[in-house]
């Protein structure tokens, strides 16, 4: 028998803006807290309508296992996005999930974690299990956006004891450029593993770079995807060893050598 | 509205001899061989099993974007992905087979060889119990042209397959056509035992940003609650042009849309993308029936079948 | 993204020599005649007026209910209520000539003969500036049958028109049919000027209480956003097909929409059920085109049209 | 130059349920307001999404003038009334109007109203309006509904100074039985007009019941609509003279004669 995967109509608890356009929803699924692994992700789905069709794929920000709730952290870019948003608490939406594959411990003693956009997300909920730990470890993340209005997640890494360093693409905040210029610096003499998440671009750099470094590299991928489940073969990514891989099952989080990052 | 009586509904039908304990199955390449959903419902609460399309060699899919949302639908190029025959027969059937319900193979193809071959291969399988012929499939090249739009195609394909083939033999029409009765009439002239009737509409999404379609293939197969009335009046044309049975598909998502297809003429029924967006539709569908019937003291499900059919000229 | 200027950009296209200031206008049976969304906006800010069929004869419509809502779509089956075409030229012309934009008169009928008949009587009015030739109607009788689902009958009814058309002549394609690049050949052959495509889908919605098709007329046409991926796709292909303008028609109802249109090879848009669930969409759709433009730096439409089409084989 | 027609993107100044599944939603619309005559009505639709994809028609159900906003009363019986039940104070709703024609003002001295259902919403608006009109008038409000739980409009029936008589179904308020049979007795020994709005077999009673009782009825119809302004043809009743009335438009109020009620 297959792991059940919980589908629920949860409640939504909590729902507030924290920087312009990026919600925070906190959804009661005391089921799925409970199987969370950061790098997983939720699909979530209004109840009613047909039009958006799809559930849409959102990483799990916080798993909250005592209070039974998980907080999923999304920017409103299109319909489904804006449909999720118009759900205030009282109302339920459709949610199932944990999904996915998770990011694996590291090797070393530090971490680097490197996120764009809402690509951070999986990062603050990884930084947070990782402060959780037993074994001492230096966590450091690196933290891009288009600006400073569009940072999130700083304060929950901060609190994770994650060494936070920020790059804008306008330079608001932190160095001007791509987050990915501060990567080399934060691996060397180390034996760091990365962990990174972002707009594909990125990936394919951090990609580069961490096989450039030779360091173990993570990366938790994006695709279109309809069922989030494994079943309409819709979200693959070509594989380096030739075929096809499914971002929702054997993905989100990829060991950098499986993907065809040319191809991509 | 009295209930007749508390006793359980029967929502068992017969599609072409075959018993199935409901008329709810999921539709092809729309559920996997089962294993993801599975972790959602038990599987064997389903009238049937249909699997992905199986091709006569095995298919990588297409590269690029596979999948966009349309309004109320979608659209897919997955390019047929799937390990061959080989794979399925030692890795998938066993297994499906252990579930206890009927397994349909839904067999695709480029050319009229491949499917007599391929069709021949998997109807003497033990486990099988019934061949749905793809006859459509806008995703897999050739242009825009597909396998079987045409009726002399379709009966062409069907009179090839009907010998070599052991079990029921379905095809599934395209609705890309522009009689569809006809496409019908000779998959029974040439010995179909049923017809799984709809396909996808071959749709196209363009990226106005970068001024290209959104799919690496172009265009896709176009499926969901959108091409529900378009489906529905299909069923409800071909149930009047020919006495064989009829599965319908074509955007099913709730019990509801199950009961028009049947009221418009079909048999049993097919769940595809709705098992997308609602990974527990499926059992929805088949509880919600049985709650309708009991709610309009409707014992058999058979005598819904066709009751919206008004006769011609009325 | 830089602007390139700040020069208004150029909307203005031209349909077989006739010149529009803006690629723009409402589909036929979805805006009246205008009168109605005057109350909403200048009419004169339209490309065209496209207004409802005329018949050779009055016709009242279709008894019963005639529409119902469909997932991001609708299903209409009015039957061409129209009050012919002596009270056209009486009532109508006169009031909608004086808006100074090019006024195309859509005309239905379910022989040839009346196709011609018609065809001549309205061609050569002043103040028509050119005749939509509606070969598609589903929601008039006969079955289910249409009137030009086959490149044949297109080829017939196109050429029996053209020489007595006194004015531009623009068939209007249906997509109930298996080729649409076929029904565009036959009808550039048969001497067009331009293609307006496509008009609706046939479906069926069954009310299940009732156990019936809700629609008086059992079918009916369905339009919305629902099908613009379709409609896209058609318009995709036979602009690779013909070499004689397209005007893309179905499930427009933003700017975003009419760009994907254009893109995959259309000159121009018609809105139609778009109007009904938003009054302002015809004049919200130029706007955006516009705002677009600006933001993108592009000065002239006419670059847009056909961007999206890959070369064959790509 | 025909009339304008308002269309808004009208903020929800308030939204309640005033009994199970029926709610009362107020909007912020000035112009409506101000135009608006009982018997008319509005096209409502949420801006997001296209399914539900047609406006929905509500019946102005109140118009404060120096307010600048309208109530409407509707009850949740599909899509377009579960979505629009979904928008909290705060939210737009696309609103156009106000559409159709309106009661027209009694030639005796007694008005009877007879609501079913959520017909009640325009009758309410006639008896405020009635009620301040400088002619003293009796106004009878005959009101039908499933049970007590479904009764609504009738403090403000009652306050508009409306004798209010009701019949349930089920007999849980009032008399037991359909709405009508109370009808001949208030139209009695009176120069009564009568006005109804309610579902269609009400309707046919009203008017075959106004006819024998040689009364002036007007009836406010309902229909599928999709456009609500007069465009689509969609939602046309037999006219008694021949050919077909739109309600959005000839309609929805028309007087008993206009229509052909045995093919309706
Ligand atoms: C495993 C996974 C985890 C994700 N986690 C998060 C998260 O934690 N927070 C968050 O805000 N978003 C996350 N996303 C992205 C999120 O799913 C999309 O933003 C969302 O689907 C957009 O839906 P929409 O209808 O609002 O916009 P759409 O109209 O669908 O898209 C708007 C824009 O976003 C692009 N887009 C849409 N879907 C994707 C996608 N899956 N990948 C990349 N680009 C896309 C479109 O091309 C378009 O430009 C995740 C995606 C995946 C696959
Ligand atoms: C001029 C006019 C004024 C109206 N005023 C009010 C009002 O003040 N308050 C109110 O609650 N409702 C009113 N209605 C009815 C209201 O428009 C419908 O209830 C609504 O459209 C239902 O939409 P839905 O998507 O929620 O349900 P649907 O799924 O569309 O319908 C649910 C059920 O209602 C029936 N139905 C749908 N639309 C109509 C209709 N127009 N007429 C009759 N039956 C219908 C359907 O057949 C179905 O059984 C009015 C209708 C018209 C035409
Ligand atoms: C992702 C996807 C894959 C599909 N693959 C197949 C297939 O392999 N063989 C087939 O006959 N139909 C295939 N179909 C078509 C469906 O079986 C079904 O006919 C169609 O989607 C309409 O039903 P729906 O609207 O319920 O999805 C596929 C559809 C989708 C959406
Ligand atoms: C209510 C209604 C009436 C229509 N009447 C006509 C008509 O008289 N003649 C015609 O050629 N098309 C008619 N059409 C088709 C439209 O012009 C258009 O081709 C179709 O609706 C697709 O566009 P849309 O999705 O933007 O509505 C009608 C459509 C609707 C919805
Ligand atoms: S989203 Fe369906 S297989 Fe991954
Ligand atoms: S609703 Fe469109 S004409 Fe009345």
């Amino acid at each position: 028998m297959p792991e059940a995967i919980e589908l629920l109509h949860a409640e939504v608890l909590d729902h507030h803006e924290v920087a312009p356009d990026h919600w925070v929803i906190t959804l009661d699924a005391p089921e799925i807290a409970a199987g969370a692994r950061p790098g997983q992700f939720v699909m979530v789905r209004g109840i009613q309508g047909t039009d958006p069709l799809l559930p849409r794929a959102l990483s799990i920000y916080h798993a909250d296992v005592e209070g039974g709730c998980i907080e999923l952290l999304y920017r409103v870019v299109g319909p489904g996005t804006t449909r999720l948003q118009e759900h205030e608490p009282g109302r339920r939406v459709a949610v199932w999930g944990p999904l996915g594959s998770q990011f694996r411990l590291p090797e070393g003693d530090r971490v680097v974690l490197v996120g764009g956009g809402v690509g951070v997300p999986p990062l603050v909920f990884w930084a947070e299990r990782l402060a959780a730990l037993s074994v001492p470890m230096e966590v450091i993340a690196l933290i891009g956006a288009q600006s400073e209005s569009s940072l999130v997640g700083i304060d929950r890494l901060r609190r994770a004891r994650a060494n936070v360093r920020i790059a804008t693409d306008d330079g608001s905040q932190g160095r001007k450029g791509y987050v990915t210029d501060l990567l080399p610096q934060a691996v060397q003499s180390a034996r760091a593993t990365i962990y990174a998440c972002g707009p594909t671009p990125m990936l394919k750099a951090v990609a580069r770079l961490g096989k450039t470094l030779e360091t173990p590299t993570e990366l938790a991928l994006e695709a279109p995807m309809a069922c989030g489940v494994g079943a309409c073969l819709g979200c693959t990514v070509p594989r380096r060893e030739g075929g096809f891989a499914r971002v929702c099952t054997e993905g989100p989080v990829f060991d950098r050598d499986s993907i065809d990052w040319e191809t991509l | 509205m009295e209930l007749k009586q508390s006793a359980r509904p029967n929502l068992s039908v017969t599609v072409a001899g075959m018993e199935l304990k409901n008329p709810v199955m999921p539709a092809s390449g729309c559920f996997g061989w089962g294993e993801e959903y599975a972790r959602f419902f038990d599987l064997t609460d389903m009238g049937a099993l249909v699997g992905k399309a199986v091709t006569p060699r095995p298919r990588p899919g297409n590269a690029g974007v596979r999948i966009v949302e349309t309004p109320s639908g979608m659209l897919n190029a997955i390019g047929l992905q799937n390990p061959g025959p080989e794979a399925f027969l030692r890795d998938v059937l066993p297994r499906v087979r252990e579930l206890g319900i009927p397994v349909w193979v839904n067999v695709s193809a480029n050319a009229l060889q491949e499917y007599v071959d391929l069709c021949g291969l998997l109807s003497s399988q033990p486990g099988v119990s019934a061949i749905e012929l793809n006859l459509s499939c806008p995703n897999v090249g050739r242009g825009h042209a597909e396998f079987c739009v045409t009726p002399e195609a379709v009966m062409d394909t069907v009179s090839a397959c009907r010998p070599v083939c052991r079990t029921h033999l379905i095809p599934k029409l395209s609705p890309n056509t522009t009689d569809i009765t006809a496409l019908a009439r000779a998959a029974e002239a040439a010995g179909a035992d049923a017809l799984s009737m709809i396909n996808t509409f071959v749709g196209m999404v363009i990226d106005i940003d970068k001024r290209r379609p959104v799919l690496g293939n172009r265009t896709g197969g176009m499926s969901g609650p959108a091409v529900r009335p378009i489906a529905v009046r299909m069923v409800y044309e071909v149930a009047g042009a020919v006495s064989i049975p009829i599965i319908g598909i074509g955007g099913i998502s709730t019990w509801r849309d199950a009961l028009e297809f049947l009221m418009a003429g079909a048999t049993a029924v097919q769940v595809g993308t709705a098992s997308f967006f609602n990974p527990r539709a499926i059992p929805e569908v088949i509880q919600g029936l049985e709650t309708w019937m009991v709610d309009h003291g409707v014992a058999n499900i058979r005598e819904v079948i066709g009751a919206a059919r008004v006769p011609t000229g009325g």
